[in-house]
């Protein structure tokens, strides 16, 4: 009887475990999209894409993929760098010149972008599952961090949930104490009053995007080594919970992104755990579609814009 | 100004109040418009006139305040958004229920429907149901009596569940259970007492608990045309086709007729097309038929639109600011055009800064000012009015400063 | 005058374009004519699809990205049924339409007051749900097992096997909903989504009934869908959860982007240049580029909303 | 319009221009995509085979090529890709369809046109009974499902076995038979917990796994899947063992040091084959320097019994059907690498199966096979 007991209470602490982890991924990618629609109202479908690239890339410069390899803190930050740059790239080459465009054909173009990249990435690295080399990352991390019983928690899920917590304390610096992130709040709640006060709006976009597609870039990394698994369809689903956690949390809302991400893991790990796991991807879209319907403002969000 | 004949009263406005959260955009205005008349409305920018308007035709939906248009009452008597509130709530109450059917059915006949799965949906739905019967109860003590038989029936079903599943089926309790065999007739009994129930009082009873809250096309085909103050035009489609549009309150084609070509949909589009050419001729556009709305200078456009509010056959007509940017010609002959408008039968009801125009036309103006009313007359006694004067000067000095 | 207003108007336009058709299966094409005619067959349907998806973001402005689903809620409503009651063609593609309406009408009423980039979400995650659970529901869909052996179309208990029965068969379909389409964008009903495309609060005061003609836009939308999926279902002569998947709303989406959005004869064109040219493709590239296709399908999206945002037949002339 | 309509037919034309004197054999899987991998041993075994058949003079002195028909694993296209094999005279027999999906769809294209087709792969139960000219050397799902119950149970002694499977027909069928062959040999199943082709996360089913104690988890499923899976139970702590059927045989399993210890149903093994098996595997690792999958075995052994049945019957279709339908009984079988191969009235084969087992980052049969 107390065993049973001692399994089950170890059961939902592992599964607490597993949860707050994967929320902490969805809320690193959930911030990328929640920042850009909240600067430019524009859902961009192309971020799952930019965290798939992060994945691979570090994953390239780890294997030697491109013929050389790199030692595993300077492949992670140029790999972040590049998501940065692309990130700006995509906004400069794919949304700017729509930026007057109905709305619809900058949310095209952002599915297009998607469709693009994916099939980039399917067209360089394969379509298979690829596993980073084992000898290129730190040992420690594969190891336990703190063993309880039956509850293990392994080091890299302690980095993920530090590295996740780090970046979102300064994430909360930065738009609140610097002066790129007065513009950005600005730009979100008025455009162009923000672009007549001397903000320069098209730099503040492309600072937005950097910082929202280098958190993308992280996430990506971090699912690639926790899974140790990098495919090119890897930035689609996760892109669709992270945006159903930007949406739960409320769209445009840094903290809600935050909360969303944390809500949305543990509800998938303790729906595929306790219920089934047949529809754990069907979580992630009926929490999407009750948000909407029911609260389209979310957890945190602002009232969306007036239709008239 | 005793010169125009004007009948009984077609528009009331008795107290009208909106508010936008904390601001308050109009404060108990009361107006009447009466068949035939020419009514301006003015004041200083930001007074509310053009919230008053939309609050006319449902754009924009009272605070609180009666509006009657030949004798409909077009405002309801409980506040919008609680009605809009549980007017939703309805709607996927009964959503729900449809998508609730299935897992009844799968209480009958497990082999038949999902596995696990259907605890978790039974018991998401189960916890919606109630948070949506929530607003419900506040109005009527028999929601109440709903939410409790749902809660029951869900609660039943949720045990059926837990009960069938073999996952459980090693668990005590579940086995212990002595009211079984009641359970599946129960839970169906139950199922199809709230289907009645839902049926029965939610629909009628929720219309008739907040009265009839009306909505923009349904005024318009009482009787409300309206212009707007940055020009609505659809700009894509051609002058004629956005008149057509305006006629399309007052036919009746469905998708059958249309897609059979049935004679009487093939005739009324005729009809249609010939009522929209002469409204643009009576506008002065007769020449202009096939030219996109977008593409026509600026005052042809503000003509178009009083056409396409001309096409729905108003008996009231609202526009708002009619000669914003228009040349002294062009303001000339909008004048002569709403007199013709107004000898045709049609009251108006108008919003204009060029007091030129406004003076030249109305037979009795009202005065917004912050929202609140503070004149009504006929020109000559308004523009005399001390408080009148007060406003505009106020205005335009602050303007001036600015 | 535009192309949409002359398709069945205008001889000049229409008969060419009939006989092209009408003969196509019986062009001497040796040993490639029965490729050719299945692709051109294909090509039809996706006509068809292209031309109800184009109902709803064309006419009324909204984005839906989830038009596969009901796609394949036809497929499998038109599969099932045949299998299990071995019905006619005649019966099962209006129930299939009906239940596609059904759902359509389901799926739209909530989500009346949305703006386009929720509605667009909601309509991603509502056919991603049909999928769903046509992949999980082992006992009415079989699953990822798929659904085998349905019986191909017929008529008159007559059995349509030859592959150009079948092209004659879509074409008639083709020809129906084109009817209904062109019908519809000129009447009462198509101003009306038109208005409600440019301006709500301005159709609202025309006295257009927003919410119901939106309602009216997503059922017929969706019924279109529907029977595609139930004729396809019948040709095909098997169903597979993998043939809906998300792709395949893109590249409908893709089909009237590439042809204007709106447009009825670009929805047409759209298909009758983009599907055989995946096909084409597929022969042209050398093997390890094949998935170059769908990279390509990104790219024309891309470039058409920075170029040609209008399509390549837009509904406006400027 | 009319250019358009022009260019379009025109294209088509070009599908059969390369007519040459070789004896076209095609084989259709996915060559590119997301399985591509899966296609990769398919294409190696295919060419493999047409190599050797080319350098011993070909069949009566004509060469034969094999022509690759990349369909994604995508049913639309498999049609696609087999309406164009189906309307070439010159082709006689078709190598393939990977996946059932696949086959399912291009099944009713072949059985018009009359062309017999083996597929080296598809395991779902329909797909013999659909049609007669339909062939596969693969097991059926039911008897590796079969096998391995009794064989955890005979060989391995298992009592409790937790169940991890790929929503797809390939996976459930061989749960399916799992459990009932389970059943009847007194094996427990304690849980059975499913995930889709795009999972990466498997932790919350391991964990609740995890508490239950399974001596073993059996992961009916693809290599790529439960090379992931089989880690996160690893750095959860789990130490019981894992087992699969062919789907798991494949070299990323060998690259996994987590793996070892797996045992897999293969139908052929490296270490106690006989010479012709080690000279596959020889020829094949000399010439793709890796491993020999079982898709690529199977694929090997196909196109053998293709040739055998073109050399025999030449290129009329109905002949080449009527020479396969004749492969019926264990005397008359086709002596390939994967075993004796024989069909039986639907099409489907029957031959034996083996286990084997990762240690040290290689394949080696398993010490004890089921007799």
């Amino acid at each position: 009887m107390l065993a049973a007991i001692l399994d089950q209470s170890s059961l939902f602490l592992q599964q607490l475990v597993n949860g707050i982890t994967l929320g902490s991924i969805y809320a690193l990618i959930a911030v990328g999209y929640t920042m850009v629609y909240g600067v430019i109202q524009l859902i961009n479908f192309a971020h799952g894409e930019i965290y798939m690239m992060g994945a691979f890339l570090s994953f390239s410069l780890l294997s030697g993929f491109f013929g050389f390899g790199l030692p595993f803190g300077l492949a992670v930050a140029v790999s972040v760098l590049v998501c940065a740059l692309a990130g700006i790239l995509l906004d400069v080459v794919a949304y700017r010149p729509l930026r007057r465009a109905p709305r619809l054909a900058a949310l095209i173009t952002a599915i297009g972008m998607s469709i693009f990249l994916q099939n980039l990435a399917l067209l360089i690295w394969g379509g298979q599952i690829q596993s980073f080399p084992q000898n290129a990352i730190p040992a420690l991390l594969s190891e336990p961090a703190l063993q309880l019983g039956d509850v293990v928690i392994s080091w890299l899920q302690v980095v993920i949930l530090s590295t996740a917590i780090f970046l979102m304390l300064a994430l909360h610096l930065i738009v609140h104490y610097t002066r790129i992130g007065r513009a950005m709040r600005a730009i979100s709640q008025d455009k162009t009053a923000a672009s007549l006060m001397g903000v320069n709006v098209d730099r503040v976009v492309s600072y937005t995007f950097a910082i929202g597609s280098g958190l993308g870039g992280v996430a990506g990394i971090l699912v690639g080594l926790y899974y140790n698994a990098v495919y090119p369809t890897m930035g689609y689903f996760a892109g669709i919970k992270a945006f159903a956690a930007a949406v739960l949390g409320g769209i445009g809302s840094i903290p809600g992104a935050i909360l969303g991400g944390g809500i949305l893991g543990l509800a998938e790990v303790f729906g595929g755990g306790y219920i089934s796991s047949s529809y754990s991807n069907g979580i992630a879209y009926a929490v999407m579609i009750l948000v909407i319907l029911v609260k389209p403002t979310g957890l945190f969000g602002r009232h969306l814009r007036d239709k008239a | 100004m005793a010169g125009r004949k004007t009948g009984e009263i077609l528009l009331k406005a008795h107290n009208v109040v909106k508010k936008f959260g904390g601001l308050t955009a109009v404060k108990e205005v009361s107006l009447d418009v009466r068949a035939g008349e020419i009514v301006g409305l003015i004041g200083p920018n930001g007074a509310g006139k053009t919230t008053f308007f939309n609050c006319l035709n449902a754009i924009a939906v009272p605070t609180s305040g009666e509006i009657t248009f030949a004798g409909h009452s077009l405002v309801s008597q409980i506040s919008p958004a609680t009605s809009r509130l549980v007017f939703r709530s309805g709607l996927l109450f009964a959503l729900l229920s449809l998508l609730w059917l299935p897992l009844v059915l799968g209480v009958v006949w497990p082999e038949t429907f999902f596995r696990l799965e259907a605890v978790l949906a039974l018991s998401i739905l189960a916890l919606f149901r109630i948070y949506l019967l929530r607003p419900l109860s506040l109005f009527r003590p028999w929601s109440r009596l709903l939410l409790i038989i749902f809660v029951l029936v869900d609660g039943i079903c949720a045990v059926n569940w837990l009960w069938r599943s073999p996952e459980f089926s090693e668990v005590s309790f579940f086995n212990l259970f002595p009211f079984y065999p009641l359970l599946v007739p129960g839970s169906l009994l139950l199922l199809l007492a709230s289907l009645v129930l839902l049926l029965l009082f939610n629909l009628p009873r929720v219309k008739e608990a907040f009265g009839q809250h009306l909505r923009a096309d349904v005024i318009t085909r009482l009787g409300i045309g309206r212009t707007f103050q940055n020009i609505r035009l659809f700009s894509s489609l051609s002058a004629l086709d956005n008149v057509k549009l305006g006629r399309h309150c007052r036919t009746r084609a469905n998708f059958f007729g249309i897609v059979l070509a049935l004679p009487q949909a093939r005739k009324e589009e005729l009809d249609s097309a010939e009522k929209a050419a002469e409204c643009l001729r009576f506008v002065g556009l007769g020449k202009q038929l096939v030219s996109r709305a977008g593409s026509l200078p600026y005052g042809d456009q503000r003509r178009l639109e009083i056409a396409r509010a001309l096409a729905t056959e108003p008996k009231l007509l609202l526009l708002d600011e009619p000669a914003a940017g228009m040349n002294p010609t062009e303001s000339a002959e909008l004048i002569t055009l709403v007199r013709r408008i107004s000898q045709a039968g049609i009251a108006v009801l108008i919003i204009e800064h060029d007091m030129k125009v406004i003076m030249n036309l109305a037979d009795r103006i009202y005065v917004l000012d912050h929202g609140e009313l503070i004149a009504s007359g006929t020109p000559v006694e308004v523009r005399s009015n001390a408080k009148v004067i007060e406003a505009y000067l106020g205005a335009q000095h602050a303007a001036s400063e600015a | 005058m535009h192309l949409d207003d002359r398709l069945f108007t205008d001889k000049k336009l229409y008969l060419p374009l009939l006989a092209a058709v009408l003969v196509l299966p019986w062009l001497p094409m040796g040993i490639a004519g029965p490729y050719v005619l299945r692709v051109a067959t294909l090509t039809l349907v996706y006509m068809v699809l292209a031309l109800g998806l184009n109902v709803v973001p064309g006419f009324t402005g909204l984005l839906d990205l989830g038009y596969v689903g009901f796609f394949g809620l036809g497929a499998y409503t038109a599969g099932l049924l045949t299998v299990h009651y071995q019905w006619s063609l005649w019966l099962v593609l209006p129930l299939a339409a009906l239940n596609g309406a059904f759902w359509g009408i389901l799926r739209g009423a909530p989500t009346l007051r949305l703006s386009d980039d929720y509605f667009a979400i909601v309509t991603f995650g509502f056919s991603e749900l049909i999928i769903l659970v046509i992949r999980n529901e082992l006992w009415l869909t079989r699953g990822p097992m798929g659904v085998p052996g349905i019986a191909q179309p017929d008529i008159f208990g007559k059995v349509l096997d030859q592959p150009w029965q079948a092209f004659y068969l879509i074409l008639f379909f083709l020809f129906l909903v084109l009817w209904v389409v062109v019908k519809i964008r000129s009447s009462r009903l198509g101003r009306a989504w038109f208005a409600v495309r440019e301006d709500e609060i301005a159709a609202e005061c025309v006295g257009v009934n927003v919410a119901s003609y939106k309602i009216i836009a997503f059922a017929l939308s969706a019924a279109i869908g529907a029977l595609a999926g139930a004729f396809y279902a019948r040709w095909f002569r098997f169903i597979h959860p993998d043939m809906f998947k998300f792709w395949e709303s893109i590249l409908i989406l893709c089909l009237i982007v590439f042809g204007g959005m709106g447009s009825i004869t670009g929805a047409l064109l759209g298909a009758l240049i983009l599907i055989p040219l995946t096909e084409l493709l597929r022969i042209v590239l050398p093997a390890e580029l094949s998935n170059a296709r769908y990279l390509l399908f990104g790219l024309i999206i891309v470039f058409m909303m920075r170029w040609r945002p209008a399509g390549l037949l837009p509904v406006e002339k400027e | 319009m009319m250019i358009v309509a022009g260019f379009f037919l025109t294209s088509f034309f070009l599908v059969s221009v390369v007519i040459a004197e070789t004896i076209k054999i095609p084989v259709a899987s996915p060559f590119t995509g997301p399985l591509a991998s899966f296609g990769e041993g398919v294409k190696n075994g295919a060419l493999l085979k047409a190599e050797e058949i080319n350098a011993g003079g070909g069949i009566n002195g004509k060469q034969i090529e094999i022509v690759l028909g990349d369909e994604l694993c995508d049913p639309k296209e498999a049609a696609a890709v087999a309406t164009r094999f189906a309307s070439d005279p010159k082709v006689a027999i078709v190598v393939g369809h990977l996946c059932s999906s696949a086959t399912l769809a291009a099944l009713p294209i072949y059985k018009e046109a009359g062309l017999p087709a083996i597929t080296p792969a598809s395991t779902n139960p329909e797909i013999g009974k659909s049609s007669p000219y339909y062939f596969r050397n693969v097991y059926k799902d039911d008897f590796q499902g079969d096998f391995l119950a009794r064989y955890a149970k005979k060989v391995r002694n298992f009592k409790k076995i937790a169940i991890f499977y790929e929503v797809n027909d390939y996976a459930m069928g061989l749960k399916d038979a799992f459990v009932s062959q389970a059943k009847k040999v007194g094996l427990r199943i304690i849980g059975a917990e499913s995930y889709m082709s795009e999972t990466i996360d498997f932790n919350a089913q391991l964990t609740k796994f995890k508490m239950m104690r399974p001596d073993a988890i059996f992961i009916p499923g693809y290599a790529p899947q439960a090379t992931l899976l089989i880690s996160q139970a690893r750095s959860l702590g789990m130490k019981c063992a894992f087992f699969g059927a062919d789907g798991l045989d494949d070299a990323i399993m060998l690259k996994n040091p987590d793996a070892d210890g797996l045992f897999v149903t293969t139908p052929f093994l490296v270490d106690r084959g006989g010479a012709m098996v080690k000279e596959f595997v020889g020829r094949y690792q000399r010439k793709f320097s890796i491993e020999p999958n079982w898709f690529a075995a199977n694929t090997y052994d196909a196109v053998g019994l293709a040739v055998a049945a073109i050399t025999a019957a030449g290129l009329d279709r109905e002949k080449v059907r009527a020479y396969l339908a004749g492969i019926s009984s264990e005397e008359k079988a086709f002596q390939g690498i994967t075993g004796a191969t024989y069909f039986d009235e639907n099409g489907d084969c029957l031959k034996a199966a083996f286990v084997k087992v990762v240690k040290d980052g290689k394949w080696v049969s398993a010490e004890e096979q089921l007799q």
